[in-house]
């Protein structure tokens, strides 16, 4: 019987220890006419030898190709210690710490993954994950709210230069509580929300404002402009950021002359695969102030009764378990085991090491962008600097050009019409670290070809249903 | 020690990143890091000892007997890890179209499928990323579905006093009021109580069953009258569905809306904190407020359904769909058992837990509700050893680690004082149980003679018991590189 | 640095504690005209992400037909777990055990592989591993010579249905040492050595008599006798076995009425993965008697200082590090981590799974056979019984059959050609467990197709050269 | 406790096996077993779990310094294993036509022409599986080419008395008499002596250079001279090759076949007892003899030579190729390295033994070849402290392992006294090699004030020490099952 060790001598010991009869007899609880029936949409059970290939099966069936989608999710090395580390039983297998003193490797290597997010965005603390960058978005809405005592609007400023399933996802769990989510649009030429645009949105009372770096386009905002004039407005400032990029870019804890109130963001890029869409982990970090507002889990450095230095979790009174209906959250589990390999990944590249990864991904974006704007009928949507990720102009359509390229082995990107109709008929491109010379200019070469063999033009095509 | 204690300035773990660091000048200057982020600079070898080091600090399913209440501490086979790992899936971009994601999207699709089958519901949603997430869209579908009908007078959730944290906490983010409702001796709901709360200002009621209390609510289709008499819906705390798995399916009970924690009854590795799941499903009327997206099949292909094929949906939880990896090993553990291997889940591990129960007594506990069978987990009181021996339900749990089991759940449910939650799961054999019962027994013994040994455990672990006030008082969540 | 952790400022602290100026001064004492050159046919360092991306390449250019191909190594479900904990780092990265009680975790896993082993084999004890089951067969043979002190001629018989590759590994090893290894053909149509052929090439004064079961035709020999009829005349015996198999064939302990001397074998069917051709590891065991003439290490049960049990390298004195050219082998690294891999595999499986598994391997081939040769032109060589390889004989050239069938992804089998002329035209074809009814099916269909459409016929086709 | 003690009659560790038996009635009953094989019955989480536990048991260089001499106890890289397991090479078999294996044998070929720049040597076979067969090979290729010349009466070896126990051992295992040329107290060959020995009857030298002292053999020019003017050849042990990687070659050297420990040098694991690679390289005049099969490659096309192509090879030492899997491992590893790296292997490994030879004479330690540079080790000889305070090498040994370290190599080489052999190897780091050399210091200290401490020792371990004479005399190689 899988996973199941009983034997039949011990099945009849124990069910006379407990005083029964058969198996049947301890479900006498169970109203007889409620009674399940065989489950017969499920598959027989098999052994290993036939899941293994089932599975294998399954995952040849995916495609292999080139990536250049970003978009949220990106395709980074990791180095083979951290998974071989992280999936370590004890590791894998370990519930969240409650019983600390049996928990030191989790709760440790918890409050180092702590104090190596607060470096990396130069915050004071960090909790021990959300569940992603989206929800933990919405949390950090949720955490402002409850910290701007001096706003009473619940009215939280988004451009919509930030990620649309951010929004989306923030729309979900914050619209329960009366909070308004007012959109900022972004400038059509940069790319990039402007403190114009922002001022004209942001009258009256402001709880928050919300700002992504690079935002979803791959653009650079202007963040100590706008970090400045909220924090001048009694406005508190959640920063978006990607924890890689900001081993290069000015971190949100040196934002404007204060840094943010509220850091977010998806941990993924630091150890996490793509691997579909997850597991990744949502980041959150804040100023200490706030701290008791924080949803999630935290831990904490203390000591034993022989005054040794033991990890605990801490300040359990914001969480569920014990606040219940009073919670900052309902957050329970979170992402440990994520946050486990991410934590080695970090440690393993060191500052230097994600500062190179981070410069090589601009570097590559650079190349790729210059290759492909040198072929007729694509360029550049937005001006000024872009990270690793820049929106190109196509003379036709999207989802064709990029069905084409999937011909060619090559993802070539994100269709953008869907989430902004306004620009028409546009991609956007990606590129880590990951993506050699060759790969490029492989790319290149395949845009050529689609484009000269000559896509439908965009009006023709209706576009295909995108996932986003 | 911690990693940032092995730091050198200068070194770096190469050969992990390229080796120069590509201009970046072009970037405005203003918008540029100033100094390096104080991140430990340690070799390869140094991270690899100090993270096996530390891991060697667990306990964990792989190494003790993990018997802790309301969590279903059961065997991670392996093979879920393995093949939910193999290049195809971790290499797949999120935004993989459709049509080159067929693989990853065929297990989700017939993930979807099985867990409809072993919990009686209609419909599937893969997207919640935990328990708590699974509660909050259910709560905000069942908040959705009375709109969407105009009852927007229903802003009241009805939860039982045993009811887990994230209940209410999940009743309140969805905008709700919370009502509790008492529990009787017997464990049951006091459903007297229950028909005085309900009213045009229902919208629901969060049940576990069995209850946190390791008992099955007998009166489950009354409940559900009494609720949806009143116009409610039902909710289905799927927490405990390891008791019941091919025994009795929620959907059959009456419940309306259900979430089920994959990592517990479906094997997923709780990762010592997560990721989880807490895949949501539905009976047929709230199919139309499913969370996005999930995922159809049209003549053998897979596609995922979005906000354009489900406008009455609640919309997304997260940037993509859950925790995909959690899913795949969900969904190979449940191919792993077939339909056969379900119901052998629910027969074993609440065989264990009633022999467990049945020794416990004979040991001379006090069961926190005797003269039941208990589900798949059942609750000790210490209640009278705190009152004799001035020993607490905490110094019985450091003293088990100390005998190298860990301790169940503890202090909760919050109804039961001194409590001991103890789920063994179906995946431990009699020799653990017997080991476990032989050290609590112990431990009584030890409390009658020489409690001064219970307050000081653990004696054989990294650490003695730790500071929590002073964790609390003197806030220290971050170590700072000089 | 690759793996090199120094900082510049450690550096230069500890070459000022050594009391040189460079790191080049710690070499003075090499000859100046004899310095390395530059290593320029090396190419130049790697970062991992351009290594894994190298290796996927290569590992990606290897075939991935469905293997119907033993002749000594065999494609088995290995449980996921067995690798999972064998790469474990306190495993995967210790030493051999010299100090026991840092190494107790090693040294109890090899007493239980020892304990496992006897008890498949059925013998008295089992060393710690020696290289593969070629190299034991060699070390058995230099065993019967240093045991038999009854016998002066350092004569060994071995059938010609022993393993060829074995065959040849025991010269090569044994042939300093003045050892005579007497070929004694195999019967024709049974494809076994018969008990006649055995005494006529086994007159007068032998150390030692091999014997393979089942043998590298997959045939079933008469052990019992040949075992009974050795032992009356002061004869040792040494069996090869397929550790597998032997759960459900009478294992070597047992053969005849007091069971071997000697058993050897390879341990790769009991959770080694195919991997080109290893690492593997070869299985020694003897009778008590002939304990100290055992090469290799022995791991032994003893206690502590209190009386505690614990695990020890024991009989030493036969070892090199103490008996140097008095050893009885020169062996210091074994095997050990893919003996403890086969330990856990072991463990996991248990005997009814390992029997299972046995059966259902004999179960497939024998589909297999039934398959094939109701196709006309393929009939088998031997009549009897045979266990998971059988010898097919075929009309027409068997390489290029093979190789018609590569060419639709089937890894048809062995072509014996090379090692066995006499039998013309004939491969072997090997199932295990691993293959479904549904890949039988696609294996006799393909050598339908193949024969039909004609392969050229033996005698026009130079055989390709074969890898034995 | 044993896994047999885990046993319970019946169980079995599904789903790993068809469930079913299928028939094998066709094999004659006097074929078949009559017993099941006593192993052990467990679920597979008793086993996950022991064996996880086992393996905690273990010092390793994953969890500890273990600066065990001869050894080369480095870092194994982690990415090293990850990809010498891709599926590519763990599903190909090794009778693979080579058309199909050109993968794996573009990378066997590889690492044989990058082995061959690395020693200086023309060609490599890398079928040894260990030090000692690559040894065999040597040696069996020293008499194939002696023989081949008619030179039959080339009957013996000479080994210096400080040469590792492979060295002798094999010698014999190949047929040959052992002579043993005494070494000086600087650690150099006795090259007087070497000269008495030779003759028509030398069939070659074996050295180790750097030998097991640590030092670095300074006349090895003449020495060359001395065996080739008797029409000898010249073996390299190449255990300790990480000395000088990249700094200077036994090719160059004067040697003629040498083998090397990939599981050293080239960081495969040692897999707590192997298994490894003793790859052996020769001079053009011994191609001929290498030990089958190699790879070789014709325009882009890679295939196996055997004894078709090479008629006077020594023949096969194992059923296929070595042990491929760590062949790819050592083959990762040297392109991860490349050719600058390889220096800096030497470079950084004579560093840390030169700084911690310093450092130990600072200590008040007592080298055993003093004024002379370590190699990538050194040697301390405790004959001072075993006279004055009646403790042994053993006893630092043991005391150094309840300090957290793994003790360095002890009694070899046989030639020095109460000998600690030390290899920290080039990626250990600096706070690695102080904290030993504090811990060696305390224990200097604890000898003079406290020896019972040491003789007392481990006392932080799974055990305490063990009773070695008793496990000789009263053998227990095999638990029996009831
Ligand atoms: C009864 C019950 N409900 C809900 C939850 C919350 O689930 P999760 O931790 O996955 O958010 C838990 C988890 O401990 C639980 O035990
Ligand atoms: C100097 C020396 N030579 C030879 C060997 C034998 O190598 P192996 O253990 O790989 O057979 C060793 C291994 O310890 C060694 O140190």
């Amino acid at each position: 019987m899988p996973f199941i060790p009983h034997t039949e001598q011990e099945i009849t010991q124990m069910l006379a220890t407990i005083g029964v009869d058969s198996m049947e007899d301890l479900f006498d609880e169970i109203p007889a006419h409620l009674r399940a029936p065989e489950l017969k949409a499920i598959p027989k059970g098999m052994t290993e030898m036939e899941v293994s290939r089932l599975m294998h099966q399954r995952a040849d069936k995916n495609t292999k190709a080139l990536c250049f989608l970003g978009a949220g999710a990106y395709q980074h090395h990791i180095p083979a210690a951290v998974w071989e580390i992280t999936t370590r039983g004890e590791f894998y297998s370990a519930y969240t710490p409650y019983q600390a003193e049996a928990s030191q490797g989790t709760l440790q290597l918890t409050y180092e993954f702590q104090s190596m997010i607060a470096a990396l965005t130069a915050m004071d603390v960090s909790n021990a994950s959300m569940y992603d960058g989206a929800s933990s978005l919405a949390e950090a809405i949720l955490m402002s709210v409850r910290a701007n005592r001096k706003s009473k609007s619940r009215k939280i400023l988004i451009p919509t230069s930030v990620n649309p399933v951010y929004r989306k996802t923030a729309e979900t769990i914050v619209k329960g509580q009366q909070i308004d989510l007012v959109e900022v649009p972004y400038d059509g030429s940069t790319g990039t929300v402007t403190l114009e645009q922002i001022k004209q949105q942001g009258e009256g009372d402001i709880t928050a404002v919300v700002l992504q770096q690079p935002n979803f386009f791959g653009c650079l905002e202007a963040v100590d402009e706008i970090t400045n004039w909220a924090h001048d407005n009694n406005i508190l400032v959640i920063a978006v950021v990607n924890p890689l990029l900001i081993t290069v870019l000015n971190p949100p804890g040196q934002w404007g002359v204060s840094g943010v109130d509220i850091a977010c963001g998806d941990g993924q890029p630091l150890g996490a695969p793509m691997s579909a869409g997850g597991p990744y982990y949502g980041l959150l970090c804040c100023k200490q102030a706030l701290v008791r507002q924080m949803p999630g889990r935290i831990v904490g450095r203390t000591v034993d009764l022989d005054g040794k230095e033991g990890f605990v979790l801490t300040l359990q009174a914001r969480e569920q378990h014990i606040r219940r209906s009073k919670a900052t959250s309902n957050i329970c589990t979170n992402q440990g085991l994520v946050v486990t390999a991410s934590t080695i990944h970090m440690a393993i590249m060191g500052a230097k090491g994600l500062e190179n990864t981070a410069a090589a991904c601009f570097a590559n974006n650079n190349l790729l962008v210059e290759k492909l704007t040198a072929i007729s009928g694509v360029k550049k949507a937005f001006s000024g600097t872009h990270f690793h990720e820049t929106v190109l102009q196509l003379d036709v359509n999207a989802a064709q050009v990029l069905r084409a390229l999937m011909a060619k082995g090559i993802l070539g990107g994100f269709d953008l019409s869907e989430d902004y109709p306004e620009l028409g008929t546009a991609i956007m491109v990606c590129t880590t670290e990951m993506r050699s010379e060759a790969d490029i200019e492989a790319y290149a070469t395949a845009m050529q070809e689609v484009l000269a063999a000559g896509v439908v033009s965009a009006e023709k095509v209706p576009a295909t249903p995108e996932v986003v | 020690m911690l990693i940032f204690e092995h730091s050198s300035k200068g070194r770096q773990g190469a050969p992990q990143s390229p080796v120069e660091k590509a201009s970046i000048s072009a970037i405005p200057e203003n918008l540029l890091r100033k100094d390096s982020a104080a991140l430990p600079e340690v070799s390869e070898l140094q991270a690899v000892r100090h993270y096996t080091r530390l891991s060697q600090k667990n306990f964990s399913i792989d190494t003790e007997f993990y018997p802790l209440g309301s969590c279903t501490m059961k065997y991670n086979p392996r093979a879920c890890n393995t093949l939910a790992m193999l290049p195809g899936f971790l290499n797949a971009h999120p935004l993989t179209p459709d049509e080159q994601n067929q693989g990853f999207l065929s297990c989700m699709y017939d993930l979807q499928s099985m867990l409809c089958e072993a919990t009686g519901m209609a419909a599937f949603s893969l997207a919640p990323m935990a328990g708590a997430q699974g509660e909050f869209s259910g709560v905000a579908m069942i908040d959705a579905y009375h709109k969407s009908r105009g009852e927007h007078e229903r802003k009241e959730i009805l939860i039982p006093d045993a009811a887990h944290g994230t209940n209410p906490a999940t009743a309140v983010m969805c905008g709700f009021k919370v009502r509790e409702i008492p529990t009787l001796d017997n464990g049951d709901v006091d459903i007297d109580a229950l028909k005085q709360c309900v009213g045009p200002q229902t919208a629901g009621l969060m049940l576990t069953n069995p209850s946190t209390l390791g008992v099955f609510e007998r009166n489950i289709e009354a409940i559900a009258k009494v609720i949806h008499d009143a116009g409610g819906l039902l909710y289905y705390d799927g927490a405990n569905l390891n008791a019941i798995l091919g025994k009795i399916r929620p959907g059959d009970m009456g419940f309306d809306v259900i979430h089920s924690n994959l990592h517990k009854t479906f094997s997923t590795p709780h990762g010592g904190g997560g990721p989880g799941s807490g895949a949501v499903g539905v009976a047929k009327r709230l199919i139309p407020f499913l969370p996005l997206p999930t995922v159809t099949q049209e003549d053998g292909n897979y596609r995922y359904l979005t906000a354009k094929d489900c406008p009455q949906s609640i919309g997304r939880l997260s940037a993509f769909m859950g925790n995909p990896g959690v899913l795949l090993r969900a969904f190979i553990y449940m191919r792993f058992l077939g339909r056969e291997g379900m119901v052998r889940v629910a027969e074993f591990a609440t065989l264990n837990a009633n022999y467990m129960m049945a020794e416990a007594k004979r040991r001379g506990f006090t069961l926190a509700i005797d003269h039941r069978r208990a589900s798949h987990e059942f609750i000790i009181t210490l209640k009278n050893e705190a009152r004799d021996y001035h020993v607490s339900a905490m110094d019985f749990a450091k003293r088990l680690l100390d005998l190298g089991y860990h301790a169940p759940t503890t202090y909760f449910p919050l109804l039961v004082p001194e409590c001991l939650l103890i789920e063994p799961t179906e995946s431990e054999a009699k020799e653990a149980l017997d080991g476990f019962m032989d050290a609590l027994e112990q431990i009584l013994h030890e409390a009658e003679t020489n409690p001064e040994l219970l307050h000081a455990a653990p004696q054989t672990l990294p650490v003695k018991r730790l500071d929590e006030v002073r964790a609390a008082k003197q806030l220290d969540l971050t170590y700072k590189m000089s």
